[in-house]
C-alpha cells in the first residue's frame, strides 16, 4: 500500500489544485428514511490543502464528515461518490472491510468533545499504539508503545512518558484533545478531519490545540477538512471555507474571498453576526436580520483597525509565545508565579480595587468584596485522613458601582462561578465580606438572604439546563414571584410575565409553552425574563452566551445591553471570551487561579495588558478581523 | 483505594451491627415461648422456668442481645433450643450448598447473558437480536420455581437423565453432585440469565453510543473489535452492579428452588427453623445471609476499582 | 461545554415504541380481568363443585375445573386482582416511603444522606422473600404480610433512583435559579425535582410491580402468601403440580398468567425507560 | 441415597417422608417424625403392635396378668443387647418406665404411664408391673413410643444418640436431608432384610414422588398427594399400597367457644359436610369415612356413618334453632398439605349452609401448636390426630384443645378400662356414641396410609398403626 503522507510533498497549497485531487467529493447526500440531513455536498481537495466548513449548529457540518468516514449512525445513509487519492474505490458504497484499512491510516479525525471521545478504562499510551498496531505501521508492540510517546511529544504533552501511563481522566481538556491529535496523526494520515476540535476548550488552550493543529498539519502536508463554528478560528487556519446551512453548501471560496465579498445572505449574516467589532448605527451588533447594513472587513482595511497587541502574535503559527512545551496548566502556573500581584493575596486586592474614573465613589458601590476567600473541602477520603482543599477564590476586592457594566473573565476553573453563586447567595464564603445592596452575604441566614436576592438576579451559561423542562414558560418566569414575602394573585402575576415576555421580545404566546419548543437562543430571553422579573438592582450573566451559535449570540447580547439600559441595571458579566466582555462591559477583571490579577477599564486591558497572564488571554482569544489581518499581513510581509 | 476499602469496611459495620439490633429485635417478637415449643404441650411450670434457664431467655433482653451478637462475628451462633445442637457447623453446611447452588447458576446465567446479550444489543434491529430480546423477556416473566418443576417434570420423571432432586456435597461424590446440581443451576440460571441478558444489552447498547466506540472505529477497528476492545469492559460495571444485586437475593430467592429440589440450603434452613420457632437458628441465619449480602457489596466494591481506574483515583 | 439544544427537542417527542403498547396491553389485559371479576365470574371461584372436579377446558368451563371443581378461569380473573392489589400496596409502600427517603437524601447531602443510604443498605440486605419469611413468622401468612414484606423489600430500588435522580436535579442550572430566587427546600423539591425524576420514578413503579407479581407468587407457592380458599395465581400454580402428569393444563394457566402479568410491566417498564431516557435508545 | 445398580439394591432401601425429627429424643420433643423414625428400629418396647392393631410380644417373650388385671408379670427375651453393648435386663424395665414417670420426661404422652404403681424386678429376665387399677389401655401404648426400653447408661444425650434394642443403629443424620439406619450384626431376632435403610426427608409431596420415579428412593411412605397415584397404579415398575392408619382427620370446633359452645351449631357442622365428598375432592378418594373418631383397627370400632348423614336442609334448620344464621367464623388450617386440601371443600360446604368460614393458616407445627393447641384461641379448626386409640385424650380431658365437656363419658371410659376385653370394647362404644351424638368434633375420614414403592420391595407395613414405622422386614425380591 502507497504511503501517502510520504509522498505528498509539503508544498505551497495554492499550487496543489494542479496535481491529482487528494479527495473529491460528488453529489453526496446524507439522509434518514424521512428527510435528506445533507444534499448534494461536492468537495475537492488538494493534497495539504486546508478548507473550514462553517455553519451554524444541525447544519450538517458533523454529518458530512462522519459520511466521508463511512461511520454514519444507524439509521442514516449516504449516496454519491467519494474517492481518496491511492485508493480506486468509491468509499460511498465499499465494503467496511475495505473502509478499515483507510480509516486510521490514510483518513482520520478529531472529535470535538475530547473527554468522551476516548476510552476511560484504557490509558491513553496504549490508545495511541493502538492505531499503529491495528495498521500494522509499527513493528512491534513495544515499538508502537515507544512511537506513542514520542508522538506524545510532538503533541506538546508534558513529560510524554509519564502521560502515556496516564487514564484520560488525570489529564486536563487541552491534554486529551493533543492526545487525540497524537492518535490522529500516528499513522500520518492524507487527509485528518477535525469536527470542533477545540469548542469545548479554555480560548488560552483552544489556541495552542489550533496552532498545534496548524503547525502539524503543515509539516506534514496533511489536508485538513476542519469544522467549526467560530469564523475566526476559520479565519486563522483555512485556505479555503464551505458555507453549510440547512444542509447545503452555500457558499465556496477562498478564507479572503468570502470573508470580505460574502455572496450568501446567510454568510453575510453570520460574518455581521461574529463581528464583534462592527455595530449598526445604533452602536448595536450586527445580527443575522440586521446584516444588511454591514460591511465586511475589506483585506486592506483590518490591518489598520487591529490593535498591535493582537497583531503582533499572528502570522506565525505558534501563539502565546510561552515555551512549545508547556501546557496549558504550566502556562498558568507561570503566570501565576510571575504575577507580582499573585505573591500576596493582600497586596493583589488592594492593586485591583476599582475605582473607576466617572463618578461614583466606592461608597455609592452596590457590590463591595473584600479578601472574598471560598476553599472547597474535596469529599474527606478516609475517616482519619485529611481533607483535601480546593481554593476557588483566594481572597478578592473589588466595588462594583452601580450602573456598571462589569465583566469578570479568566480561564476554566479560575473561580468566576464560585464568585458568582456567593454574591447571589447561594454559597458561603469561607472568610471576607460580601456586600450586595447593602446586604451581607458572609454569616447571612437563608430568611436575611431573602432581600439580597430580591436585589440580585442571575442568568446562567446552558440555556436548556436552567430552564426546568416540566415547567411552563408562564411558571419559570414567574417564579422568582413566589419567593417568601412577595404576595401576588395569578392574574397579575400573569401581567408581569406577560409584560416581561414582551421586553425581552417573545411572542405572548410563549408564556403557554414549555422550553423545549424554543430555540437556544429563546431560551436565554426566557432566563433573562425570568432573572428581571422582581426588577433587581443588579444582574449577574454567568457565560450567557457561550452555549449559543454566533447567529443568536448577537440578538441576546444586544438585548441584554439594552435592557441593562431600559432598567437602570448593574451588570456582571462573566465570560471567557474577551471580545464578548469588551463590547459589552465598561469595566473588567480578569482572574485566574482564584485571584485577580488585572483590573481596569475594558479599553484599556484590551489595549494594554499589563499582566503576563493577561496578555497571554489576549493573545489568545481571536476576534475576525484579527485573523483576517493576521492572514493579510502574512501574505503582504 | 486502601482509603475506599477502608469506608466501605466501616460501612459494613455500621450496617451490620444496626442490622444485628433490628433482626434481634423482630425476632423476638415472634409468638410463642421457645421453652414451651421445646417442651411440648403440657410441661409443667417449674420445668418451664428451668428450660428457659437452660436456654438463657429468662435474661434481660439487652444481656441475650450481647450474648448472642458478640458471639456472631467469631462464628458462634449458640446451641438451638429446638435441635439442641451446635448451630454454627450447622449454618456453614448450608452455606456452602447455598453458595455452590447460587454461584454456579450465576456462572452459567452469565455464560448465557453476555454473549447473548451483547449479540442482542450488536444486532438490535435484526431479527436475531430481537429474538433474543424477546426471549430474555419472556424468560423474566416466568418465576424460577416453575422453571423447576417443569425442568423436573421433563428431564428428571419423563426422560430420566437426571434425578429429580436432593443433594450429595461435591466433595463426596463429585459425579452425583453433578447430576444432582444440574438441574436446579439451570432452573436458577435460565431466569438470571433472561434477566442479565437485559442488563447486557442495555449496558452495550449504552457503550455502543459512546464517543470512544465511534474514535476507536476511526481507528480502523471493526464494529466487533471496537466493541470486544473498547466497549465490554466498560459494559461490564453496570453488569457487575446487576450481578452483585442479584447475587444477594438469590441466595435467599433460591429457597423456592431449595424446596423444588429438596436442596439443604440456607433459604429452607430458614423456612424449617421458623416452621420450628428455633429462634436463634433462624436469627443467625438471617444474620449470615445479611453479612453474605454485604460482603458482595464489599467485594464489588474493590472489583470496581479494580475495573474503573476513574474510581482508584478519587480517593 | 456546548449543548446541543436540537437533540433535546428530538427526543422528548417521540412516538410511542411498540414494546410500550404491547406491554400496555398486556397491563390493561391483567386489569380488565381484575376488573370483571368485581362484577362478574362464570361461577364462584372460591366455592367446590365436587361434581365437576378436575374438568378439561368446555364451553362450560373456559379453562376447566380443579380438584375442588371449581372453574379455573374465575379463579384467574379472581386472582388477577390479587396479583394487582399485592403488586399496588407494596409498589405504594415502596414508592411513599423510598422516593422521599431518596430525594432527601439527595438534597440534602452530609449526614442525613449517609443515615439513610445507610437505612437503605440494610433494607437493601433483607431481601423480599426473606422478610416475607420473617413477616411470616411473626404475624402469620396472609396477603397482608406478603404486601407488607415485598412492600419493605421493594424501598431500597425507590430510594437509590429517587437520589440519583435528586443529585441530578439538583447539579442543574435551574434549581441554582430557583434558590437564587430563595424558593424553600419544600417547594424545590415539589416543583423541581418531582417533576423531573417523575420519569425515573415511573419506571422503578413498573418495574417493581413485575417484581412484586413474582415475589407473591414465589410467596403463595412456599405457602408464606395469600390463603386458601382465595385463589392466587401462585397458590394456584403450586396446587397444580399434582397434576402436572394429568391434568397439566392446571399449571399452564397460572403460570401464563403470571408471565403476561410480569411480561406487561415489564414491557411498559422498558418502554418507558427508553421515552425518559434517550440515550439508551442507540443512535446518538 | 440408593444407586442405580440393582445389586447395590439388595442391601440398601431408601424411604421418602416427610417432616424431618428436629431431634432424636421423643422424651422431650413432641411430634410424630422422631418415634416414626426409631420406633421398632432403634428402640423396642416389651411389646408390639402387629399390622392389624393386635399386641404382639417384643423385648417381653410372653406375660401373664393376674385375676385382679392389676398385675402383669413379663418375661423377657434373653440375648438381647443395646447398641452400647449393654445386655437388656429387668432393671432397665424398670428404668424405663420409671423415667418416663419422672420429670425427665416431659411429653405429654408420658401421662400414658401414670396408671403404673409400682415395677418390681423379680429376675434378670422378669419383671413385675403393678398398676392402680385395671387398664386395658395401658399394655396396648407399652407398644407404643412411651413403653420404649433404655439403657440407663444410653440416655445422656438422647437428642442425638439413639441407643435401644433395635435391628438397626443410626449410622448418620445429615441434616435437612436423610438419616441413615444401619442394621445390627449383635441384634437379638431374625436380621433385617437390607443392610442400610435411609430415610429421606422432603418438604414436599410431590417431591417425593418425583424422587421415586427418577429412582432416587425405594418407597414413599405416607404419600401426600394421592393425586399422583393414578400414574403408578398403572405402571408396573411400582407397587401401590393403600393401609389405613390410626389417624383420624378431625374437623375440630372449640366446645367452649361461641358458636360451638351450642351443641345444634355443631350438629348443624356435621349435617353440613359432604364427608364422602371431601375425601373425594381433597384426598383423591383415598381414606375412610366412618362417622367417628375410631379408626377400623380399633377394638372398639363402629361405623357410625348413619348419625349425621349429609344434609344441608337439616343443618340449616339447626343453624335457625340455634340463632345462628349467617355464621361468621375463622377457620385456623394448619400449613399441611391434607389440611389445606381439606379446608378449600369444606368451607364451600359451610358456605352452603350460610355459615362464613375465613380461612386462616397457621404454620404446623410451632404456630398451630401455640395458638390453637395450647392456646385454645381458635373457633375451628382441622387437624390429623396420628396418635393411636386417641379417643381419651382427645375427649375425656375438658382442657384439651376440644374442650368437650366429659362429664357425661368419665365414668363410663373408666369403667370400661378398668373391665375384661369384651367388657372394654363394649364400653369403649358406648362412650364413642355418646361423643358422637354430642357431635364434639367432626372426623371426617380415617387417613390413609398410602405407600408407593418400587414393585420390588417387599415387607413394607403398609398400616401404620403406631407411630413406628418398622422397618424390620422390609427388603428385596
Ligand atoms: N443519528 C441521527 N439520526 C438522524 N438524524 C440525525 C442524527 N444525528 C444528527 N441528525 C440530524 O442531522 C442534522 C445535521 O446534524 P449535524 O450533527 O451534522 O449538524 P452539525 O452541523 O454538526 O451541528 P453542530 O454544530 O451542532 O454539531 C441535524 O438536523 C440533526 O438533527
Ligand atoms: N462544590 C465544589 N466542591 C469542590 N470544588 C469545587 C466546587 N465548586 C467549584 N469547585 C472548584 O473550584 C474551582 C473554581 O470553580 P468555578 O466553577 O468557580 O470556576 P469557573 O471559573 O466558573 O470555571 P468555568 O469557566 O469552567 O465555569 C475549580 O477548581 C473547581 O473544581
Ligand atoms: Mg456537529
Ligand atoms: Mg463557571
Amino acid at each position: 500500500m502507497q504511503r501517502l503522507g510520504e509522498t505528498a510533498p509539503s508544498q505551497d497549497p495554492n499550487r496543489g489544485e494542479t496535481a491529482e485531487p487528494l479527495l473529491r467529493v460528488e453529489s453526496l447526500t446524507v439522509a434518514t428514511k424521512d428527510r435528506p440531513l445533507v444534499s448534494q455536498f461536492n468537495l475537492t481537495m488538494a493534497r495539504g490543502e486546508r478548507i473550514g466548513l462553517i455553519g451554524e449548529s444541525g447544519s450538517g457540518k458533523s454529518m458530512t464528515t462522519t459520511a466521508l468516514m463511512g461511520l454514519l449512525p444507524e439509521g442514516v445513509s449516504a449516496s454519491g461518490s467519494i474517492r481518496l487519492a491511492g485508493h480506486d474505490l468509491d468509499l460511498v458504497d465499499a465494503p467496511d472491510k475495505r473502509l478499515r484499512r483507510i480509516r486510521g491510516n490514510d483518513m482520520t479525525m478529531v472529535f470535538q468533545e475530547p473527554l468522551t471521545a476516548l476510552n476511560p478504562l484504557m490509558k491513553v499510551g496504549p490508545q495511541v499504539a493502538e492505531i499503529m498496531l491495528k495498521h500494522k505501521t509499527a513493528a512491534s508492540g513495544s515499538a508502537a508503545a515507544a512511537r506513542a510517546v514520542e508522538l506524545l511529544a510532538d503533541v506538546k504533552l508534558p513529560d510524554p512518558a509519564e502521560a502515556a501511563k496516564a487514564y484520560p481522566h488525570q489529564l486536563s481538556g487541552g491534554q486529551r484533545q493533543r492526545v487525540m491529535l497524537a492518535m490522529a496523526l500516528a499513522n500520518d494520515p492524507a487527509l485528518l478531519l477535525c469536527d470542533e476540535p477545540t469548542t469545548a476548550l479554555d480560548v488560552t488552550v483552544q489556541r495552542q490545540v489550533l496552532d498545534l493543529i496548524l503547525e502539524s498539519v503543515q509539516r506534514r502536508g496533511t489536508g485538513l477538512l476542519f469544522i467549526t463554528h467560530d469564523l475566526s478560528v476559520v479565519a486563522n487556519i483555512c485556505d479555503r471555507v464551505l458555507v453549510m446551512h440547512h444542509g447545503e453548501v452555500v457558499e465556496e471560496g477562498s478564507t479572503e474571498d468570502v470573508f470580505s465579498r460574502p455572496q450568501h445572505a446567510y454568510t453575510r449574516g453570520l460574518l455581521a453576526a461574529s463581528d464583534l467589532d462592527a455595530t449598526d448605527n445604533d452602536g448595536r451588533l450586527f445580527t443575522v436580520a440586521s446584516a444588511g447594513g454591514y460591511i465586511p472587513p475589506a483585506p486592506d482595511q483590518v490591518l489598520d483597525e487591529v490593535p498591535a497587541t493582537a497583531l503582533h502574535l499572528s502570522g506565525e503559527p505558534a501563539g502565546p509565545k510561552a515555551d512549545p512545551d508547556t501546557a496549558e496548566t504550566a502556562l498558568a502556573e507561570t503566570a501565576l508565579t510571575e504575577a507580582p500581584a499573585a505573591v500576596s493575596p493582600a497586596a493583589a486586592s488592594r492593586a485591583v480595587v476599582v475605582t473607576p474614573e466617572h463618578a461614583h465613589d466606592t461608597d455609592a458601590a452596590v457590590i463591595r468584596v473584600r479578601d472574598l476567600v471560598r476553599t472547597y473541602q474535596r469529599q474527606r477520603t478516609s475517616l482519619f485522613g485529611q481533607r483535601t482543599e480546593v481554593q476557588a477564590l483566594r481572597g478578592i476586592s473589588f466595588d462594583v458601582a452601580t450602573g456598571q457594566r462589569f465583566g469578570v473573565v479568566g480561564e476554566s476553573g479560575s473561580g468566576k462561578s464560585t464568585l458568582l453563586r456567593i454574591l447571589a447567595g447561594l454559597d458561603q464564603p469561607t472568610s471576607g465580606s460580601v456586600r450586595v445592596a447593602g446586604n451581607e452575604v458572609a454569616g447571612a441566614k437563608e430568611s436575611e438572604l431573602a432581600e439580597l436576592r430580591r436585589q440580585l438576579q442571575i442568568v446562567f451559561q446552558d440555556p436548556m439546563g436552567s430552564l426546568n423542562p416540566r415547567m411552563k414558560v408562564q411558571d419559570i418566569v414567574a417564579e422568582p414571584l413566589l419567593a417568601p414575602g412577595q404576595k401576588l394573585d395569578s392574574a397579575r402575576q400573569r401581567r408581569l410575565v406577560a409584560e416581561m415576555l414582551g421586553a425581552v421580545g417573545l411572542p405572548a404566546d410563549s408564556a403557554d409553552r414549555f422550553p423545549h419548543q424554543f430555540s437556544g437562543g429563546q431560551r436565554q430571553r426566557i432566563s433573562i425574563a425570568r432573572a428581571l422579573i422582581c426588577q433587581p438592582r443588579v444582574l449577574v450573566a454567568d457565560e450567557p452566551v457561550s452555549a449559543l451559535d454566533v447567529s443568536v449570540r448577537a440578538q441576546v447580547l444586544n438585548l441584554l445591553s439594552d435592557l441593562v439600559d431600559e432598567y437602570q441595571l448593574t451588570l456582571v458579566f462573566v465570560s471567557h471570551d474577551l471580545g464578548v466582555v469588551r463590547y459589552i462591559c465598561d469595566n473588567v477583571v480578569v482572574m485566574n487561579r482564584g485571584q485577580i490579577v488585572e483590573s481596569g477599564g475594558t479599553e484599556q486591558i484590551y489595549e494594554a495588558p499589563r499582566h503576563e497572564y493577561t496578555r497571554t488571554l489576549v493573545n489568545s482569544s481571536m476576534s475576525l478581523r484579527a485573523e483576517l489581518a493576521a492572514r493579510e499581513a502574512a501574505m503582504s510581509g | 483505594m486502601a482509603i475506599r476499602l477502608l469506608i466501605n469496611l466501616a460501612r459494613f459495620a455500621v450496617t451490620y451491627v444496626a442490622a444485628t439490633v433490628l433482626v434481634f429485635l423482630f425476632m423476638r417478637a415472634i409468638p410463642g415461648d421457645p421453652a414451651q415449643i421445646a417442651l411440648g404441650v403440657n410441661a409443667t411450670p417449674e420445668l418451664l422456668a428451668q428450660t428457659r434457664a437452660e436456654f438463657g431467655t429468662d435474661r434481660p433482653l439487652v444481656v441475650q442481645y450481647f450474648d448472642w451478637a458478640l458471639g456472631l462475628p467469631f462464628g458462634d451462633f449458640g446451641t438451638s433450643y429446638v435441635t439442641r445442637q451446635d448451630i454454627s457447623p450447622l449454618v456453614l453446611d448450608r452455606v456452602q450448598v447455598s453458595l455452590i447452588l447460587v454461584v454456579l447458576a450465576m456462572i452459567v446465567a452469565l455464560l448465557i447473558a453476555i454473549p447473548f446479550g451483547t449479540l442482542a444489543a450488536v444486532k438490535h434491529r435484526s431479527a436475531g437480536g430481537i429474538l433474543v430480546s424477546g426471549l430474555s423477556q419472556l424468560g423474566v416473566a416466568v418465576p424460577n420455581f416453575l422453571a423447576g418443576i417443569l425442568l423436573v417434570v421433563v428431564f428428571a420423571v419423563g426422560l430420566g437423565w437426571f434425578p429429580a432432586n436432593g443433594w450429595t456435597p461435591p466433595g463426596q461424590d463429585f459425579g452425583d453432585f453433578a447430576s444432582r446440581v444440574a438441574l436446579p443451576v439451570l432452573a436458577l440460571a435460565s431466569v438470571q440469565g433472561a434477566i442479565l441478558t437485559r442488563y447486557v444489552r442495555s449496558a452495550v447498547m449504552e457503550v455502543m453510543s459512546e464517543d470512544y466506540l465511534r474514535t476507536a472505529r476511526a481507528k480502523g477497528l471493526g464494529k466487533m473489535e471496537a466493541l470486544f476492545k473498547h466497549g465490554l469492559r466498560n459494559a461490564s460495571i453496570p453488569v457487575l452492579t446487576v450481578t452483585s444485586v442479584q447475587l444477594a437475593a438469590l441466595i435467599i430467592g433460591a429457597v423456592v428452588i431449595e424446596r423444588v429440589f429438596v436442596i439443604p440450603g440456607l433459604g429452607s434452613m430458614l423456612l424449617d427453623a421458623v416452621g420450628n420457632r428455633d429462634l436463634l437458628t433462624v436469627q443467625s441465619v438471617v444474620m449470615v445471609l445479611v453479612a453474605i449480602t454485604l460482603i458482595i457489596n464489599l467485594v464489588v466494591d474493590v472489583l470496581y476499582t479494580i475495573l474503573d481506574p476513574r474510581i482508584r483515583k478519587a480517593s | 461545554m456546548t449543548t446541543q439544544p436540537a437533540a433535546v427537542v428530538r427526543s422528548t417527542r417521540r412516538r410511542p415504541a411498540p414494546t410500550l403498547l404491547i406491554g400496555a396491553a398486556l397491563v390493561l389485559l391483567v386489569v380488565l380481568a381484575a376488573l370483571i371479576s368485581f362484577v362478574w365470574t362464570p361461577y364462584d371461584p372460591v366455592q367446590a363443585a365436587p361434581a365437576d372436579r378436575l374438568q378439561g377446558s368446555s364451553a362450560a368451563h373456559l379453562m376447566g375445573t380443579d380438584r375442588y371443581g371449581r372453574d379455573v378461569f374465575s379463579g384467574i380473573l379472581y386472582g388477577a386482582r390479587i396479583t394487582l392489589l399485592v403488586g399496588l400496596v407494596a409498589v405504594g409502600i415502596a414508592l411513599l416511603i423510598g422516593t422521599p427517603l431518596g430525594i432527601l437524601a439527595g438534597m440534602r447531602g452530609g449526614a442525613v444522606e449517609e443515615v439513610s443510604m445507610r437505612a437503605a443498605d440494610i433494607l437493601l440486605a433483607f431481601p423480599a422473600l426473606l422478610v416475607a419469611i420473617m413477616f411470616g413468622a411473626v404475624f402469620g401468612a396472609s396477603t397482608t404480610t406478603a404486601m407488607l414484606a415485598i412492600g419493605i423489600g421493594s424501598i431500597p430500588g425507590f430510594a437509590r433512583v429517587a437520589r440519583s435522580g435528586t443529585l441530578q436535579v439538583m447539579s442543574t442550572e435551574y434549581v441554582l435559579a430557583a434558590k437564587a430566587s430563595s424558593q424553600g427546600a419544600f417547594r424545590i423539591a415539589r416543583r423541581h425535582v418531582l417533576p423531573n425524576i417523575a420519569g425515573m420514578v415511573v419506571v422503578q413503579c413498573s418495574v417493581s410491580f413485575a417484581i412484586a407479581v413474582l415475589a407473591e407468587a414465589a410467596l403463595s407457592f412456599l405457602g408464606l402468601g395469600t390463603p386458601p380458599p382465595v385463589p392466587s395465581w401462585g397458590r394456584m400454580l403450586q396446587e397444580s403440580q399434582q397434576f402436572l402428569g394429568t391434568y397439566p393444563m392446571l399449571a399452564v394457566w397460572p403460570g401464563l398468567a403470571i408471565a403476561v402479568a410480569v411480561l406487561g410491566f415489564n414491557l411498559v417498564g422498558d418502554g418507558l425507560r427508553d421515552k425518559f431516557d434517550p440515550k439508551l435508545n442507540g443512535g446518538r | 441415597g440408593s444407586s442405580a445398580s440393582p445389586e447395590a439394591q439388595q442391601d440398601s432401601v431408601t424411604v421418602a417422608l416427610t417432616g424431618e425429627p428436629v431431634n432424636l429424643d421423643f422424651t422431650t420433643t413432641a411430634g410424630a417424625a422422631i418415634p416414626q423414625a426409631l420406633m421398632s428400629n432403634v428402640y423396642e418396647g416389651l411389646v408390639e403392635i402387629d399390622q392389624e392393631g393386635k399386641i404382639q410380644p417384643l423385648l417381653a417373650e410372653s406375660w401373664e396378668l393376674s385375676d385382679d388385671r392389676k398385675t402383669y408379670t413379663f418375661k423377657l427375651r434373653e440375648g438381647a443387647k443395646f447398641s452400647n453393648g449393654e445386655p437388656f435386663t429387668a432393671e432397665d424395665v424398670k428404668f424405663s418406665i420409671e423415667r418416663v414417670q419422672s420429670d425427665e420426661w416431659v411429653s405429654s404422652l408420658k401421662s400414658k404411664m401414670d396408671v403404673v404403681d409400682a415395677v418390681n424386678v423379680l429376675s434378670d429376665t422378669e419383671v413385675e408391673v403393678v398398676l392402680k387399677q385395671p387398664s386395658n389401655a395401658w399394655l396396648f401404648d407399652m407398644g407404643t413410643l412411651v413403653g420404649a426400653m433404655f439403657d440407663p447408661s444410653g440416655v445422656d444425650d438422647l437428642a442425638n444418640t439413639a441407643i435401644g434394642t433395635g435391628p438397626y443403629t443410626i449410622e448418620a443424620w445429615n441434616r435437612g436431608q436423610s438419616i441413615e439406619l444401619a442394621a445390627r450384626d449383635d441384634y437379638w431376632g431374625e436380621k433385617p432384610g437390607v443392610e442400610t435403610a435411609t430415610l429421606r426427608y422432603f418438604a414436599d409431596a410431590v417431591a417425593t414422588t418425583n424422587a421415586l420415579q427418577s429412582g432416587d428412593v425405594d418407597v414413599v411412605y405416607n404419600m401426600q398427594a394421592p393425586e399422583l397415584l393414578s400414574s403408578f397404579e398403572s405402571n408396573d415398575k411400582f407397587q401401590v399400597l393403600e393401609g389405613t392408619s390410626n389417624g383420624e382427620i378431625v374437623l375440630s370446633m372449640n366446645n367452649k367457644e361461641a358458636p360451638f359452645d351450642d351443641v345444634r351449631v355443631r350438629q348443624a357442622v356435621m349435617h353440613a359436610i359432604d364427608r364422602q365428598a371431601v375425601v373425594d375432592t381433597a384426598w383423591n378418594g383415598y381414606g375412610t369415612v366412618v362417622g367417628g373418631p375410631v379408626p377400623p383397627t380399633d377394638p372398639y370400632f363402629e361405623d357410625l356413618n348413619d348419625v349425621y348423614p349429609y344434609d344441608p336442609a337439616k343443618a340449616k334448620e339447626l343453624l335457625k334453632e340455634a340463632g345462628a344464621e349467617n355464621l361468621d367464623i375463622t377457620f385456623t388450617v394448619p400449613t399441611r398439605p391434607y389440611a389445606t386440601a381439606v379446608s378449600e371443600i369444606v368451607v364451600s360446604q359451610l358456605a352452603e349452609v350460610g355459615i362464613n368460614a375465613k380461612i386462616e393458616s397457621a404454620e404446623f407445627p410451632a404456630v398451630w401448636l401455640d395458638q390453637v393447641f395450647t392456646k385454645h384461641d381458635y373457633q375451628m379448626s382441622v387437624v390429623l390426630a396420628v396418635e393411636s386409640r386417641d379417643v381419651l385424650a382427645m375427649f375425656n380431658n375438658p382442657d384439651y384443645y376440644l374442650g368437650y365437656d366429659n362429664s357425661k363419658i368419665k365414668d363410663a371410659a373408666a369403667k370400661a378400662d378398668a373391665s375384661d376385653e369384651a367388657g372394654y370394647a363394649a364400653g369403649m362404644k358406648d362412650v364413642v356414641r355418646t361423643i358422637v351424638d354430642d357431635a364434639a368434633a367432626d372426623v371426617l375420614f380415617i387417613f390413609p396410609n398410602i405407600v408407593v414403592a418400587d414393585a420390588k420391595v417387599t415387607g413394607i407395613p403398609a398400616n401404620s398403626v403406631t407411630e413406628a414405622l418398622d422397618l424390620t422386614n422390609i427388603g428385596w425380591k
